[in-house]
């Protein structure tokens, strides 16, 4: 047992080595999401479910799938996202790393958006890729599906931005699903009106690029503003461990 | 201004001072909204389109209005909450955010009973309606965070955080509201705004607006009072005052 | 006065249901909130006053302790 | 004279309606040890992450390096280590990417050293296995591993150590005196007793 520690006492100031910290969370939460496959496959089933009840729910004619479709995949896209908002802070808080990474020397704001653009990489692009198979089966023709799938590209981070204030906020309550889904939903609304609204547009030969226009303003306004939010909610939850 | 602006921080003074306000807001409220709802009910002349269903704006107007401008006073104490640490800024979003959501649901509820006689159906998917029944959930939202988290301080910092994030996102809200609804409401059926109205039909409205924001402001200051009795209850002049009782 | 009679203000040509029904709730979510108010407040006052009590008849237990025994 | 690294003056701090501590002042210097103590629930934790900069909701001020802390985050948080009861140890990762995660957030250092302190923290053979299959008192010996492995001045330690085994307490000792023989600072709760120099103790809970 080596019983001198090898490193001198230094004393550094800040703001060194922020890209290689930034590196290294995003290449840290791809890992666990590889590592903790369940976190990534549940949203992706879930978002597989709840596409297939709504043909068995109300009607699995053509005419009804084509015109809703757009709307069942948007909503489900959305709770799936929902679903996955507790992957972001909660085991990290559990284990107490949370903490640590709360207390590096990087300025927080910039971690975490690095760390749910990670998540975004790990759990939301599957979803996407699945939409094109989800439109097939509910008879959307293939360029509406296209145009469906870059409303979702552009909205999703959005989702999961503002749903990572919940879940910063919430990250030290017990069994907090059914608050996280009552504190994020309103925020949700305006997304979801744009992104369905940009695909029935285009359904009717109207042009959507006013609506990616506002998709494309709230994906900046979300960028720019929430991380602030997530980390004073993290500072918060951290504070007494 | 400043020193009395820091006054306001401390419990004690605003107790003393909410004390001696709130048997004057209470009479005012009592009186105009008296005078307002009799005016509007039994006076004011019926609307020559809608009959006499109009006579619920009285109430729905002044609560669809209030439910909004309160959750901004509390992303504004929430602000100075977080800015200057005071303590009373959390008491006054604790005191506050019951009262909103039911101002909001007094809204909701008559804005759809008075749909159902001018076109027939209980809930019509109207702009302001839809974004009331969100800011309803936003308010929901900030009730359930509090109840959720136990320690004082989290709760104070959450809901701050929670209502401004809340407030920047009204007029996104309202705004994709509007749109949307203008994309799938015939223009027939859009609740119109409030119509011209004659002097006798909106002096009423003004009188109980005015006897609205009273009653707010009088059970607000009464539970920020509880608020402060429950906060500061190991204090020394909060023993004396409970005793005195 | 727009109605002549009680039974013409009650039913409001029609419209009465939705207008009284409005009111009705109105006055009952305004009701509600005043009484958990009062409640509240009757509550926290009980609460410390009690606790006051047992502070004092403990304070004063252990005075009576100290005397005797010191 | 050693320079004041951490001061904090007249702090009061109140929790579930008991007041934990009031007019404490703290000034910790390069070199110093201080151990707080008191029993359970008097506030030791509170204390130590009012300290680390996490808990917020105290009186009184906290000077770093004569600077009111609140406004030097980044620098304060560049130069302090804190451990608290959670080893922050992720279950899903192994030991070494654990610590490289860690170090990398703060002071990147060569892959080898990362070895070397895993093999002073007694982890020789461990380290490429899930922390999920170490035992308590080994997730316990990767946080003492970054103590090897850490260059910051100040350390702040919460009862890290709880689970670890009479062997690695003397490592800690060792780690902790060399760490302030060096002109660092080290503020530590523990349960072990602690053989350690001139250790200052602060008594909480006295009232």
């Amino acid at each position: 047992m080596q019983p001198e520690s090898r490193t001198p006492v230094t004393l550094t100031d800040a703001g060194s080595g922020l890209t290689r910290a930034g590196m290294t969370t995003f290449h840290r939460e791809l890992l666990i999401a590889f590592r903790e496959k369940q976190d990534v496959i549940n949203p992706l089933v879930f978002f597989l479910l709840i596409v297939s009840l709504f043909p068995l729910g109300i009607s699995p004619e053509t005419e009804f799938l084509r015109e809703a479709g757009a709307g069942i995949i948007w909503v489900a896209a959305l709770l799936a996202i929902l679903l996955s908002l507790n992957m972001l802070f909660r085991n990290d808080y559990a284990d107490g790393y949370l903490e640590q990474w709360v207390l590096s020397p990087q300025p927080l704001a910039m971690m975490v958006l690095v760390r749910v653009s990670a998540v975004w990489v790990a759990s939301v692009v599957p979803l996407l890729l699945l939409v094109p198979l989800l439109g097939l089966m509910l008879h959307l023709p293939a360029d509406r599906i296209g145009v469906l799938a870059l409303t979702l590209l552009m909205g999703s981070p959005v989702l999961l931005l503002i749903g990572a204030i919940g879940a910063a906020l919430t990250v030290s309550v017990r069994n907090s699903g059914m608050l996280l889904a009552l504190l994020m939903t309103p925020f949700y609304v305006p997304v979801l009106i744009f992104g369905t609204g940009a695909v029935t547009a285009f359904g009717e030969g109207a042009s959507i690029t006013g609506h990616l226009a506002i998709l494309g303003a709230m994906l900046v306004l979300t960028i720019v503003l929430a991380p602030f939010a997530i980390a004073a909610g993290l500072r918060m939850s951290v504070a007494n461990g | 201004m400043w020193q009395w602006f820091h006054k306001l921080g401390s419990p004690k003074w605003f107790f003393g001072i909410a004390g001696r306000l709130i048997p004057w807001l209470g009479f005012g409220a009592l009186m105009l909204l008296g005078v307002g709802i009799v005016w509007g009910l039994l006076f004011a002349p019926a609307d020559y389109q809608q009959g006499d269903s109009y006579r619920i704006i009285f109430i729905h107007v002044p609560s669809a209005y209030l439910g909004q401008s309160l959750y901004v006073a509390m992303a504004l104490a929430g602000a100075v909450g977080l800015i200057w640490r005071m303590k009373m800024a959390d008491t006054f979003i604790a005191a506050t955010a019951p009262v909103g959501a039911a101002l909001t649901f007094v809204a909701l509820f008559t804005g759809a009973v008075w749909g159902k006689p001018t076109w027939g159906t209980w809930w019509i998917w109207d702009a302001r309606l839809t974004s009331m029944l969100l800011l309803f959930f936003l308010y929901l939202g900030v009730m359930a965070l509090r109840r959720a988290l136990e320690d004082p301080e989290n709760r104070a910092r959450a809901s701050a955080i929670l209502t401004l994030v809340g407030v920047v996102n009204i007029p996104i809200i309202k705004f994709s509201v509007e749109w949307w609804n203008t994309l799938h409401q015939p223009a027939s059926i859009r609740m119109t705004e409030a119509p011209a109205m004659p002097a006798s039909m909106w002096v009423p409205l003004l009188i109980c607006a005015i006897g609205f924001h009273l009653l707010a402001g009088w059970l607000i200051l009464m539970r920020m009072r509880n608020e402060i009795l429950h906060r500061e209850r190991r204090a020394r002049w909060v023993r004396n005052w409970v005793l005195s009782q | 006065m727009q109605f002549d009679s009680l039974q013409s203000l009650i039913a409001m040509n029609g419209y009465g249901a939705y207008v009284w029904s409005s009111y009705l709730v109105f006055l009952v979510v305004i009701a509600a909130l005043v009484l958990g108010t009062r409640l509240q407040y009757r509550r926290i006052v009980l609460d410390q006053q009690r606790l006051a009590r047992i502070e004092t008849r403990k304070a004063s237990e252990r005075k009576t302790q100290n005397e005797s025994g010191s | 004279m050693s320079t004041t690294l951490l001061e904090a003056r007249q702090l009061y701090c109140e929790r579930d309606d008991r007041v934990l501590f009031s007019g404490l002042d703290l000034s910790v210097g390069s070199g110093d040890i201080v151990r707080i103590a008191g029993p359970n629930g008097s506030g030791k934790t509170t204390l130590l992450r009012i300290l680390a900069g996490l808990n917020l909701s105290f009186e009184g001020d906290l000077n770093w390096h004569g600077y009111p802390l609140h406004g030097q985050r980044d620098w304060y948080q560049a130069n302090m280590l804190f451990l608290g009861h959670r080893a922050g140890i992720t279950a899903s990762l192994t030991p070494l990417e654990n610590l490289r995660c860690w170090v990398d957030m703060r002071r990147p250092q060569r892959e080898a050293s990362l070895w070397e302190a895993l093999a002073d923290a007694g982890l020789e053979g461990y380290e490429d296995i899930p922390s999920a299959h170490l035992s308590a008192g080994q997730q316990r010996r990767v946080a003492l591993a970054r103590l090897y492995l850490s260059t910051e001045p100040v350390w702040l330690l919460d009862e890290a150590f709880t689970a670890i085994d009479q062997g690695a307490v003397k490592v800690l000792e060792s780690l902790i005196s060399s760490r302030a023989a060096q002109g660092g600072a080290v503020v530590l709760s523990t349960h072990h007793r602690l053989q350690l120099g001139e250790c200052r103790v602060l008594e909480l809970g006295g009232a």
